[in-house]
């Protein structure tokens, strides 16, 4: 294989990776928007807590305390996570969401939490402190290699793990009855009700969903990220970009997105340069939105006039 | 480049009434220390390390009798490594807590929008975190440093990498802020002027997590001598960790050394791991150096803060602030005025990360807190005595 | 005259509020008389006049913005970058700022014409982002993360037969950005009451019914966003004179966040509520300074409750508690009568 | 009579579904022209299409002698074309009288300095609007009601208000959308005696609706439609005696009374 071709195969391996890593944070932001059009600003909060949930699980409670061993402890560890996430979901529902949802309004929920992600983050800060904690999953430091190809495998896992749970979700949201029904809520909320479905117990069940992968997703992020009560805050912006490109609320779109955002800032890091990583990806975004404003998968929703 | 006269005379009036309220005539036994750190957001890195530090300095100082029946009041400030938040906090300290002395920023930014007020305020200004030159550059009377400059860490860096390690290429990498751009500027002009070349200068933001494509880039560069890295310890362990996997640096089978200044503390190898072998850095505070202040320091602080932890050079920094305006006491100081007086005066005082010699502006000149070490195999330090 | 008609055509009297707020602002310097507390008050000037110029876009036009730290940026660096590297009076940079911002807006509210909800917000965050990344890679102009020092209030206004006025005091400095911020209420007071206000709430109510009554919505949004960007530009001339320093650090996505944050809080799509919310959220950090490192989650708790429990904004729930306490009072008095 | 309004084969499709298939109508001036159709007859595009909610695919309109194509719906306002909606589009947030007055938006002449610092010209401008739309508000019949919020109106209520929104910005020609669905009886009366009102006032009206019984009390040409294409047009009494049009009616869902 010539270098070159080495090197563009090894970018879109990083790329594609990173990616995976931004589908995980941006399907819960996705899934909630899609069925009940808001927005969660504490979501890259729930990943941080995620991270240090499963941060304290694999490295004290599975391990030291339970003697498991480093990988068995580190799986785990991601379900403590997926847990964390799901239980803060549930309480930032019952806190903001519950309350807050019959008010038809798009503003004071996203105000409301940004109050709890500033809370979140400076808790987490008073408990955990800013330096840096060292979370290294037995996988994140073993490299595969074929040739000149490298790739970790923390991030076979990571591409194994979305792919899963991209799955999982697809399938939940086909072939269950609660799945049909968070998709009837998602497009007319009256009609939902008619078909008798509790739209209240839908919408916290939605937000106790996205909570939970973004919860498995700082589970997965905290070997590879610098992990500090901030570390959520630095991958959110970009996921409201790839959930915009890929249309709010579309699924296919976010992992499409998703991907293309990860591959494109590999790219930029090699030939533009990894300081304008940001005025790529959000260039891009505002080009997209004047081409195709609705996302990548546009799902044609007419006015009725 | 704004003239001092002009400082002087317009931009920061604003502090006018300060210095009448800085300068209380009762005698007295205490000398007030204002200190600003950064004690929220990411920066508050700095600012929980820093409070460490001053905490015990101060403990040790107070007891007793004190400085000759002199004791040290120190209050801590919020001021969020950001220039704003530090203009109004040091008017605040200013205003209500009257101190002598103040400490700090941390962050250059920060450190460079107080440092006018306290010039205006004529209170002293200590600061032992900010590498950007301009501080101590700008004519002040009142600022003090004992942190390196950028130039003071970048021209042996860039001199040592050409002359010691023969290196003849070099890629910069650096995170995005005004003292990653000056250490990086630093070691090039240096490194270019003794004939190196710079292959590619790599800059990032301070929230970028994932370093593989920065470490793909620079293995498709070809070989590389050296990498003079200026980030800060959590983006630091995973560059290097890239570094090594993309087998650019010694620590994964590569050639090129990574190396760097005054930003990772002691600790950085065993988060890092075998990435980090061959790393080739200066570090201001060794806490394996066996001088009788270094271990009592170290003593003292596993005592404090749990047997388990190591004094960073954070917390090295804030306690020498500490031990310096005590010297300042002991040698007399009693206000604002005459603690600048000693600190001028200040020659070769023995504090934890070397000796402090203040020149003319205020800088440290005593490159003896420039030690050079080299990560081992086995993790631990080698002196290179350069 | 029916009084039917004759209530439609009563004018409410709002000189004595003026002349009642021009007196609060002339005492305020004097209640708080320290140099901090008068930097508080002129940052609290600033963040007025961002809170006003958001809630036109928010509160009367319906439009998300998230954008509005970008124009606040442009306003500051406009102003100095005009200042330090081309030598033009402060006056002149800052009206060529407002300018430079205004014209901004308007590109933003190109988005506009095609956007809603949302995506218009995300779409403004992404623009703010970009004007984020300019400052920091632009660095022959705006020298990048390195940051502009040494930046002069703004210089001594001299008039004949008059004192020299000199902003290099910040009480002064507080009545010049306060005195605007109160200019600009009256203005901006006078045009929500004016067809224009009508027009642009018929915007934020239905876009589509206001077409029917022959509104170009897309120019109309433009007129908002621009007029809005302009004043967020005007906050934005004073902000480098005032701190001495220039770093893009101060114009992140978050400040973005926090003006929205005083809108919402005071109440939107009303005149006072965002002033309120700006003094609010301007003063509760420093007072909260007590708390210590526990400042941020009080002040993230603070701001989730008011929005959870005040949810017109601190305003409608002041009107809420002062009309039932009328009400009460009336129903009291009624009660001794029977 | 000179025709005020008229289109010229008209076509409209959504996606595949053709909504108007080359409808060719002429309004003439100071009538009440009706146009009706069973559900599905494509009644509300052709009213989309004629205020400029939606531009044709093809097709020609002309108003007064001007082509309307590619005009968008605002500015069709300012010739003299309004309309009302047929699910209510009221700013449900303003009071009544806020909602009139948005509809003089194309009236104000005013310096425009004087938006920022009123002067005689603007308050000679606002007295004479507040008295219009007091005015608009006391012909619905509404005008007791005029500091309350839009929101807070009965379903009748708010159609009324609605008209006298559409009246504020002057028309000639008038399209109201269904104005009757979901009127009681009392109410209906009042908004024929309205209509009948508007046309001595000479607006001409086009009404688009499914009520027959409404149209044939008041209409004075009656066009009607089926899936989008033409059916039948002519005076009240011969549309409902045409075949075509009843079995249209019969066949698809029409519940009214053809014989009221």
């Amino acid at each position: 294989m010539s270098d070159f071709l080495a090197l563009i195969l090894q970018q879109s391996i990083n790329g594609i990776y990173l990616g995976c890593l931004y589908v995980l944070v941006a399907l819960g932001l996705t899934l909630i928007y899609g069925v009940m059009n808001q927005i969660n600003f504490a979501h890259a909060d729930f990943v941080t807590v995620g991270a240090f949930a499963a941060f304290f699980s694999a490295t004290r409670l599975f391990t030291k305390w339970m003697g498991m061993s480093d990988g068995t402890g580190y799986v785990l560890s991601i379900f403590m996570a997926l847990a964390a996430g799901a239980l803060l979901g549930l309480l930032v529902n019952a806190a903001v969401f519950a309350p807050l949802r019959n008010r038809s309004d798009e503003l004071r929920p996203l105000i409301a939490t940004i109050g709890v992600s500033v809370l979140l983050e400076n808790a987490q800060l008073i408990l955990f402190g800013p330096i840096p904690f060292q979370f290294d999953s037995p996988f994140a430091q073993n490299t595969i290699r074929f040739g000149k190809i490298f790739f970790s495998e923390q991030s076979v896992l990571v591409v194994i793990v979305a792919a899963l749970a991209i799955g999982g979700l697809y399938s939940f949201m086909k072939f269950t009855f609660l799945g049909k029904a968070l998709r009837a809520v998602s497009q007319d909320r009256e009609t939902a009700g008619l078909m008798g479905i509790n739209e209240n117990f839908l919408i916290a069940l939605t937000i106790v969903i996205a909570s939970a992968l973004a919860g498995m997703a700082g589970a997965l992020l905290g070997p590879v990220i610098v992990l500090t009560p901030f570390a959520g805050a630095s991958v959110i912006v970009k996921a409201f970009a790839i959930v915009i490109i890929g249309g709010f609320g579309n699924m296919e779109g976010t992992i499409i997105a998703g991907i293309l955002v990860g591959i494109i800032e590999a790219f930029t890091v090699q030939y533009l340069g990894s300081g304008v990583i940001d005025l790529v990806v959000f260039v891009l975004l505002l080009f997209m939105l004047v081409v195709k404003p609705t996302g990548l998968i546009a799902e044609r929703r007419e006015e009725n006039v | 480049m704004i003239g001092f006269s002009a400082l002087k005379s317009g931009a920061l009036a604003a502090a006018v009434g300060l210095a009448a309220l800085s300068a209380p005539a009762i005698a007295q036994n205490v000398i007030r220390v204002g200190v600003l750190v950064p004690i929220s957001g990411p920066a508050s890195y700095f600012g929980v390390q820093g409070k460490e530090g001053v905490a015990l300095a101060l403990e040790q100082i107070n007891r007793g009798n004190g400085i000759n029946g002199i004791k040290l009041d120190v209050q801590f400030e919020d001021s969020a490594c950001s220039p704003l938040q530090a203009t109004n906090t040091v008017k605040r300290v200013l205003e209500q807590f009257k101190p002598h002395i103040v400490v700090g920023e941390e962050c250059s930014d920060a450190s460079l929008a107080i440092a006018p007020i306290l010039e205006q305020a004529k209170v002293p200004m200590l600061n032992a975190g900010s590498a950007a030159n301009q501080l101590t550059e700008s004519g002040y009377k009142y600022v003090f440093r004992i942190f390196p400059n950028a130039a003071q860490q970048g021209v042996p860096l860039g001199r040592n990498a050409y002359t010691k390690l023969g290196a003849r290429t070099a890629v910069l990498l650096h995170v995005k802020t005004n003292a990653g751009v000056d250490n990086a500027d630093g070691f090039a002009k240096e490194f270019e002027a003794a004939g190196g070349k710079i292959l590619a200068r790599i800059d990032f933001a301070q929230d970028v997590n994932d370093f593989t494509p920065i470490a793909t880039r620079i293995a498709a560069l070809g070989k590389v001598d050296v990498l003079p890295t200026f980030a800060l310890e959590g983006q630091q362990v995973r560059l290097s960790q890239a570094l090594a996997q993309a087998r650019v640096v010694k620590g994964g089978g590569g050639t090129g050394i990574q190396m760097g200044s005054i930003w990772l503390p002691w600790g950085f190898e065993a988060k890092a791991g075998q990435a980090s072998q061959g790393y080739i850095r200066i570090v201001q505070f060794d806490p394996t150096e066996k001088r009788k202040m270094v271990t009592d320091f170290i003593d003292a602080f596993r005592a404090k803060y749990g047997a388990d932890k190591t004094p960073t050079h954070i917390n090295a920094h804030a306690y020498d602030t500490m031990l310096l305006i005590a010297e300042a006491v002991r040698r007399g100081a009693r206000d604002s005025e005459s603690i600048r007086d000693r600190f001028s005066k200040m020659r070769d005082v023995e504090v934890t990360t070397g000796k402090i010699t203040f020149d003319a502006k205020g800088q440290n000149s005593d490159m003896s807190v420039i030690h050079f070490v080299e990560t081992q195999a086995d993790l631990s330090w080698k002196g290179l005595n350069w | 005259m029916s009084r039917r008609v004759a209530d439609a055509l009563s004018r409410p009297v709002r000189w004595p509020a003026f002349l009642g707020a021009l007196v609060v602002i002339a005492l305020l310097p004097m209640v708080l008389g320290t140099p901090y507390w008068r930097g508080i008050l002129v940052v609290c000037a600033m963040n007025v006049l961002l809170a006003m110029s958001l809630n036109l876009v928010i509160g009367y036009t319906g439009q998300l913005s998230l954008g509005q730290s970008g124009f606040f940026a442009i306003g500051a660096y406009v102003t100095t970058v005009l200042l330090k590297s081309y030598g033009w009076n402060f006056w002149l940079a800052g009206v060529a700022a407002v300018l430079a911002a205004g014209l901004v807006g308007l590109l933003l509210a190109a988005f506009a014409a095609r956007l809603r909800g949302h995506y218009l917000g995300i779409a403004s965050l992404g623009f703010a982002v970009i004007v984020y990344q300019i400052l920091i890679n632009w660095e022959s102009v705006t020298k990048g993360v390195r940051g502009i020092y040494g930046i002069m209030p703004p210089p001594p206004i001299r008039l004949p037969g008059l004192p020299e006025i000199s902003f290099g005091n910040q009480a002064t400095l507080f009545y010049l950005v306060a005195g605007i911020a109160l200019c600009v209420y009256v203005i901006l007071d006078n045009l929500v009451r004016s067809p224009i206000g009508e027009t642009l709430r018929a915007i934020r109510e239905d876009e589509i019914s206001a077409a029917s009554l022959g509104v170009n919505g897309a120019r109309w949004k433009a007129f908002s966003f621009g007029v809005s960007a302009a004043i967020a530009g005007l906050a934005g001339c004073f902000y480098p004179g005032f701190v001495g320093t220039l770093v893009p650090d101060a114009f992140g996505i978050v400040e973005s966040f926090t003006m929205l944050a005083m809108v919402i809080v005071g109440g939107m799509g009303t005149m006072i509520g965002p002033v309120i919310g700006a003094v609010v959220l301007t003063f509760l950090p420093e007072v909260l300074r007590g708390f210590g490192d526990f400042r941020l989650i009080v002040y993230g708790l603070a701001l989730t409750l008011v929005v959870l429990f005040m949810p017109g904004g601190i305003l409608q729930a002041w009107q809420i508690l002062t009309a039932r306490l009328r009400g009460t009072e009336a129903s009291e008095s009624t009660g001794g009568g029977r | 009579m000179s025709a005020l309004l008229e289109a010229k084969e008209l076509r409209k499709s959504f996606g595949g579904v053709k909504a108007v298939q080359g409808i060719s109508l002429s309004i003439p001036e100071h009538s009440i022209y009706a146009v009706i159709g069973p559900n599905g007859a494509g009644k509300s595009t052709m009213m989309n299409l004629l205020s400029g909610t939606y531009q044709p695919d093809a097709g020609e309109l002309l108003f007064a002698g001007r082509q309307l194509a590619g005009l968008p719906a605002h500015q069709r306002v300012r010739l003299g074309l309004a309309r009302t909606f047929q699910k209510i589009r009221l700013f449900k947030q303003l009071s009544l009288l806020d909602n009139v007055l948005a509809g003089f938006h194309i009236h104000h002449k005013v310096p425009a300095w004087q938006y920022l610092i009123p002067g005689a010209a603007f308050w000679r401008d606002w007295t004479h609007c507040r008295e219009q739309g007091m005015a608009l508000l006391e012909f619905v019949g509404l005008a007791d009601l005029a500091m309350q919020r839009a929101g807070s109106l009965a379903y009748g209520q708010q159609r009324m208000l609605e008209i006298a929104r559409a009246m504020a910005t002057g028309p000639r020609l008038f399209m109201l959308d269904e104005p009757a669905a979901g009127l009681n009886s009392v109410e209906v009366g009042f908004l024929l005696q309205r209509l009948k009102d508007m046309r001595e006032r000479g607006i001409t009206v086009v009404v688009v609706e499914h009520n027959m019984d409404l149209v044939m009390k008041v209409a004075d040409h009656v066009f009607v439609m089926d899936r989008g294409e033409y059916l039948f047009e002519g005076a009240p009494r011969e549309v409902q005696n045409n075949p075509k049009v009843i079995e249209a009616y019969l066949g698809g869902e029409f519940t009214g009374g053809l014989d009221s």
